[in-house]
């Protein structure tokens, strides 16, 4: 057979969201890829200029939709950077719970699915259902599943209802013996090896040099994890191990993510213990009321009103589920932000997919970009 | 129907000769009489009486009383809606069908080629430069079909609504049965959805 | 890594093309240079002071001109560092980091596409985000957002 | 009561309704419709309908079988509303799809097209005109009944790669490429490891096979050989985790893509029924039939249609199994698929006949009782 293009997207199966792989094949093998992005792009930067600090919140629960919460703490780093504010340590705690719960539950949804990707189907349903799990906790004092508009500029909007740890710590007791579980649907199974080892593989070297972050990066024996090298909120004073892997392929990845969901629920105990025995506020107290109100005021007067804020630039960089994300948010002085460019850590791991996808077989595009976790929405912003 | 039999039995005197039966035909001599012709002659006043009053017994009774509510009833237990994920609202579309929800109880399979879908579920933003793939993949679903616009992105826009990307509702592109509300509706709610399509379904005349 | 570690490094490389490295809050600092010596810096950097991790490139647009910046990770440092040149709005372009830092190749077709920056010698400049054949660039401060019920009135007219 | 089968049973009842019918009518007519060989058109007739009927029926209820079950593995309820438990629910989408509109894409050759998804669901149809399915209810009294089965279940990667080819689709393209691919190399180790069955009864009609199974089932004598079978019928099957050509991650639906309508519903009964026709072959070949142990009660065996019932219970339990791998594995590769067919598949299935050949030869099973002689 001839060389030929195919369109994967931008609705197919394998691409979970929307966008579209080119794939050059001969028969079954890949000669050369082609990611094509930008389906749904929204122009989260630009709108972004046209609101006021808290409102990009509500954007930036869109922007990942897995990850609501982590881009929710990147932006708000940066904006509290460019504001001169500082949060109340106990919304810090807070904060760190948000983000570990959700990289457990992106990573959950990862699992999911992935291993629809590489043709399991009853391990796609448990992921789900234990996602829905982590998700009830965040209703339970966001009010909303996957889109929280949580924290603010200096802090948090509300703190946790009571009995909250004691339900979380019941979660993380279920998700712990969850996870055995699903190491024996994957690694157990010997067709799961047979697909997944030795494939994908991206070295090290490469990594750094196609700017692939996050697990893809751990796996390949690299130790780097912004929350521990570049500590933010309350990672410095929690324990917690890297997850690492050598072999660089699928299965890496995979044991990685898996090794972080443990990490997490380490973390997530340390910080469930804190939070039962440090009460106190959750929003700084020195902010101007349209900044700390719980609630954005639209409408009211005092809201409308120029603001003259010390001018700055606030830079902030955390581990995001996916991989290293940047938020760049520039103060002018004005109400709104002058400019806010994000790094979304999947947009360079998809940019590298040559590096990762040719030489295989087209049946290993979807394992392999499974293994990546895409999520369009953090790509195309 | 009254085109060639017409024509040719007005070409000969109506009833100058009485029908006779077929074996008695002089086919010899008449050669140039068609056997199609006999055939239409000797039904001629049968057959558009009988198709009338069939078609229209079919039409008024069975099409209203039978066909139409058996089909409904089978649209409507058995939507299949496109393998598709737009944005955010397609991880709550994702949670429909886990465990918890389970929209496969309704019948909801979701199928990857949209050939086998009748039901597009336009879970996100749509932007302009996806806008005339969501019209191929609406074309290439066999009729009948049915849309809905999940979520506010889908409905008009949502908080995207002044990107300079971004379609401001999916109904500028093509036709829409529902709309769910919500940023991003939750799944009862996107089954509510589905539920009220079948209600739409239920009355469906055509 | 401190402002005048990185002075001290680049300086005698560069010369003038160097102006200047201001602390950065949460980096190791800021180094604003001249984009006409923009490769033998990006070249120094990596090399001597092994910032071998290109995060990501962005443009702001500052109406009179325009501020090109680079974020870069250097594993030996455990540091985050700011590269930020200025390009004359007229005429904004700057040569290309894609052969120092592959990495930055996708990130150029973004700022390219948004900002309007064009990236000289850049291995696949086009379209990424937006269709082919668009001609704005979205972040440009001239270009203003719709208001929703001007979308409306349009959109009933389409 | 001698040896009936549906064929004449249908025959019986043509005969009856025929001479019936020409005893109220008047000589000429009577003549001709009592004439042998308009009674052996009826015959066929409705030896076809209740054959159509009963596999159709089974077929659609397999479906609701295998989403029921896939749905308990997967903590969750499968389909509920339509009828009870969901009963209806797969009537409800074959009238769905046959409403539907059919068409084909605008480059898609039509003769194939629309002539691959028929021949398709024949061909699985016409299996089931010569299965057995209980003591003394062949469906038609056919010798070699083993050998025609499984040569008309190997026409389906022909019909298969028609119609992908004609669909014009570069998916559909390669899923039936790989289909064709994957069902010639899963023919040969099935045709083996039936030649171990074949051996042991001494026989190619299935109803003799099960005969001899009456004492202890093959399953445990030729336990080689039933896996060899299983997995070669999950692969013609093209079920996971062998569902390449249908590969849902990478080919969006395979070689169906493009099909939708009844022509997709063609496929989809046409699949269940093989699945059906395998898993009966594997009750058949290895589960003794409708034959029940010794150490069963009699009341077991003793109402009516009991061979029918037990026959029934098993081919869904076997079923059942394939539902609870499809539930549990990951797909393979393409390669690594042909590989196991190969390299691995084969040799199993020459084993087999080696071990089913030292049995007849050693003439005694220390578990298993005697095995009877070749008899031929």
């Amino acid at each position: 057979m001839s060389e030929m293009w195919i369109n994967m997207g931008p609705q197919h199966p394998m691409t979970h969201g929307l966008w579209n792989l080119r794939v050059k094949i001969d028969g079954e093998m890949i000669l050369d890829v082609d990611p094509e992005m930008g389906y749904l792009h929204r122009g989260i930067e630009k709108i972004s200029e046209d609101r006021h600090y808290n409102e990009v919140i509500t954007l930036m629960d869109r922007c990942c939709y897995v990850a609501g919460f982590s881009w929710e703490h990147l932006y708000i780093l940066g904006a509290e950077e460019a504001l001169h504010v500082e949060p109340p340590e106990r919304a810090e705690y807070l904060r760190v719970l948000c983000d570990e719960f959700q990289r457990i539950g992106s990573h959950l949804m990862w699992y999911a699915a992935f291993v629809q990707d590489i043709g399991l189907m009853s391990p796609f349903l448990y992921g789900m259902r234990d996602r829905d799990l982590v998700l009830d906790l965040f209703q339970s004092y966001t009010g909303a599943r996957m889109t929280y508009e949580y924290m603010r500029v200096g802090g948090v909007r509300n703190d946790v209802p009571p009995g909250f740890t004691d339900s979380a710590r019941k979660v993380l007791d279920w998700l712990t013996a969850r996870f055995p579980e699903y190491d024996q649907l994957c690694l157990g199974s010997t067709i799961f090896r047979e697909r997944c080892d030795e494939l994908g593989i991206l070295k090290a070297a490469d990594c750094v040099k196609h700017g692939v972050t996050g697990p893809m990066l751990r796996s390949a024996g690299v130790k780097r994890d912004l929350r521990k090298d570049r500590p933010y909120s309350a990672y410095d004073r929690l324990e917690f191990d890297v997850a690492v892997a050598d072999a660089a392929d699928v299965t890496a990845r995979y044991l990685v993510r898996m090794e972080e969901m443990r990490q997490s629920v380490r973390i997530l105990r340390q910080v469930l213990d804190w939070l039962d025995r440090h009460p106190g506020p959750v929003l700084a107290d020195h902010l101007p009321r349209w900044l700390g109100a719980p609630y954005a005021p639209i409408g009211n007067e005092g809201y409308l009103l120029k603001r003259n804020y010390p001018k700055g630039v606030g830079f902030s960089a955390i581990e995001e589920p996916h991989g290293e994300a940047l938020a760049y948010v520039v103060n002018d002085g004005g109400e709104h932000p002058y400019r806010v460019k994000f790094r979304s850590p999947v947009f360079a791991n998809i940019s590298a997919a040559r590096q990762y996808l040719v030489g295989y077989h087209v049946a290993d595009i979807p394992p392999i970009m499974g293994s990546v976790d895409v999520c369009v929405g953090e790509v195309d912003r | 129907m009254t085109t060639p039999a017409a024509q040719t039995s007005a070409a000969k005197p109506a009833g100058a000769e009485p029908y006779r039966l077929e074996g008695e035909l002089p086919m010899a001599t008449q050669a140039a009489v068609p056997f199609i012709e006999i055939e239409t002659l000797r039904a001629r006043e049968f057959i558009p009486a009988a198709r009338e009053a069939l078609s229209s017994l079919i039409a008024e009774q069975g099409q209203a009383k039978v066909i139409r509510p058996v089909f409904n009833w089978a649209g409507r237990n058995s939507l299949f809606p496109l393998h598709w994920g737009l944005a955010c609202c397609a991880i709550e579309f994702a949670a429909a069908f886990g465990a918890r929800w389970d929209a496969e109880r309704f019948g909801v399979v979701p199928r990857s080629s949209p050939r086998q879908c009748d039901l597009m579920i336009v879970n996100g933003t749509v932007t302009w430069k996806v806008a005339h793939k969501l019209i191929t993949l609406y074309e290439q679903m066999p009729e009948p079909k049915w849309v809905i616009a999940m979520g506010n992105c889908a409905t008009g826009g949502g908080p995207f609504r002044t990107a300079y990307s971004v379609v401001p509702g999916v109904d500028k592109l093509v036709p829409v049965d529902v709309y769910i509300a919500g940023c991003p509706p939750r799944p009862e709610a996107m089954l509510d959805g589905i539920l009220k399509l079948e209600e739409l379904i239920r009355e469906r005349k055509e | 890594m401190q402002p005048d570690d990185i002075t001290r490094a680049l300086g005698p490389k560069l010369g003038d093309g160097l102006l200047s490295v201001e602390p950065f809050e949460g980096t190791a600092g800021r180094v604003r240079f001249r984009p006409e010596s923009a490769l033998a810096l990006f070249e120094a950097v990596r090399d001597d002071l092994r910032f071998a991790h290109c995060a990501t490139v962005g443009g702001i647009d500052w109406v009179d001109h325009r501020e090109v910046f680079y974020v870069l990770w250097s594993d030996e440092a455990g540091q985050y560092l700011f590269l930020s040149a200025d390009v004359p709005a007229d005429a904004p372009h700057i040569e290309s980091a894609a052969s120092v830092w592959p990495s930055a190749n996708w990130h150029e077709r973004e700022a390219w596409e948004l900002v309007g920056i064009t990236f000289d010698h850049h291995p696949d400049l086009r379209h990424l985000l937006m269709p082919d054949g668009y001609v704005f660039h979205p972040l440009l401060r001239s270009f203003k957002l719709h208001e929703p019920e001007s979308l409306e009135v349009k959109s009933r007219h389409v | 009561m001698a040896s009936q089968t549906l064929y004449s049973v249908s025959n019986d009842l043509a005969t009856v309704l025929l001479n019936g019918l020409g005893s109220i009518l008047p000589g000429p007519v009577r003549a001709v419709v009592t004439n042998p060989d308009v009674i052996v058109g009826l015959s066929v007739l409705i030896f076809a309908a209740v054959l159509l009927a009963a596999s159709m029926i089974n077929t659609i209820v397999l479906i609701w079988w295998e989403r029921k079950l896939l749905g308990r593995f997967m903590d969750r309820r499968g389909a509920m509303h339509v009828g009870y438990a969901g009963l209806l629910q797969n009537f409800a989408d074959g009238l769905k799809l046959f409403r539907k509109n059919t068409f084909q894409p605008r480059e898609a050759d039509a003769l194939g097209f629309y002539s691959g998804p028929l021949a398709y669901m024949v061909t699985s149809l016409i299996i089931f005109g010569i299965l057995p399915i209980s003591s003394g209810w062949n469906s038609g009294a056919l010798p070699l009944t083993l050998l025609l089965a499984l040569a008309i279940f190997s026409f389906a990667p022909l019909f298969i790669f028609v119609s992908a080819w004609s669909s014009n689709n570069k998916y559909s393209l390669m899923g039936g490429m790989r289909s064709a691919a994957q069902m010639i190399a899963y023919e040969v180790p099935i045709l083996l490891a039936v030649v171990a069955v074949v051996i042991v009864s001494g026989s190619f009609d299935l109803s003799t096979i099960v005969y001899e199974q009456q004492n202890y089932w093959f399953w445990g004598p030729l336990v080689v050989a039933l896996i060899v079978f299983v997995a070669g019928m999950l692969a013609e099957m093209e079920r996971i985790p062998f569902d390449l050509p249908e590969a849902e991650a990478e080919l969006v639906e395979g070689w169906n893509t493009e099909y939708g309508g009844m022509l997709f519903a063609f496929f989809m009964l046409a699949d269940y029924l093989r699945a059906l026709v395998g898993s009966i072959l594997v009750v058949l070949l290895f589960l003794g039939g409708w034959t029940l142990p010794s150490w069963v009660p009699s009341a077991a065996t003793s109402f009516p249609l009991a061979g029918i019932f037990w026959f029934m219970v098993k081919t869904y339990a076997v079923f059942g199994l394939f539902v609870w791998v499809r539930a549990s594995l990951p797909r393979v590769r393409t390669d690594q698929l042909l590989r196991v067919g190969w390299n691995r598949m084969i040799p199993l299935s020459l084993l087999s006949i080696f071990l089913a050949a030292v049995l007849v030869t050693v003439k005694c099973l220390p578990v298993f009782g005697c095995v009877p002689s070749m008899g031929v």
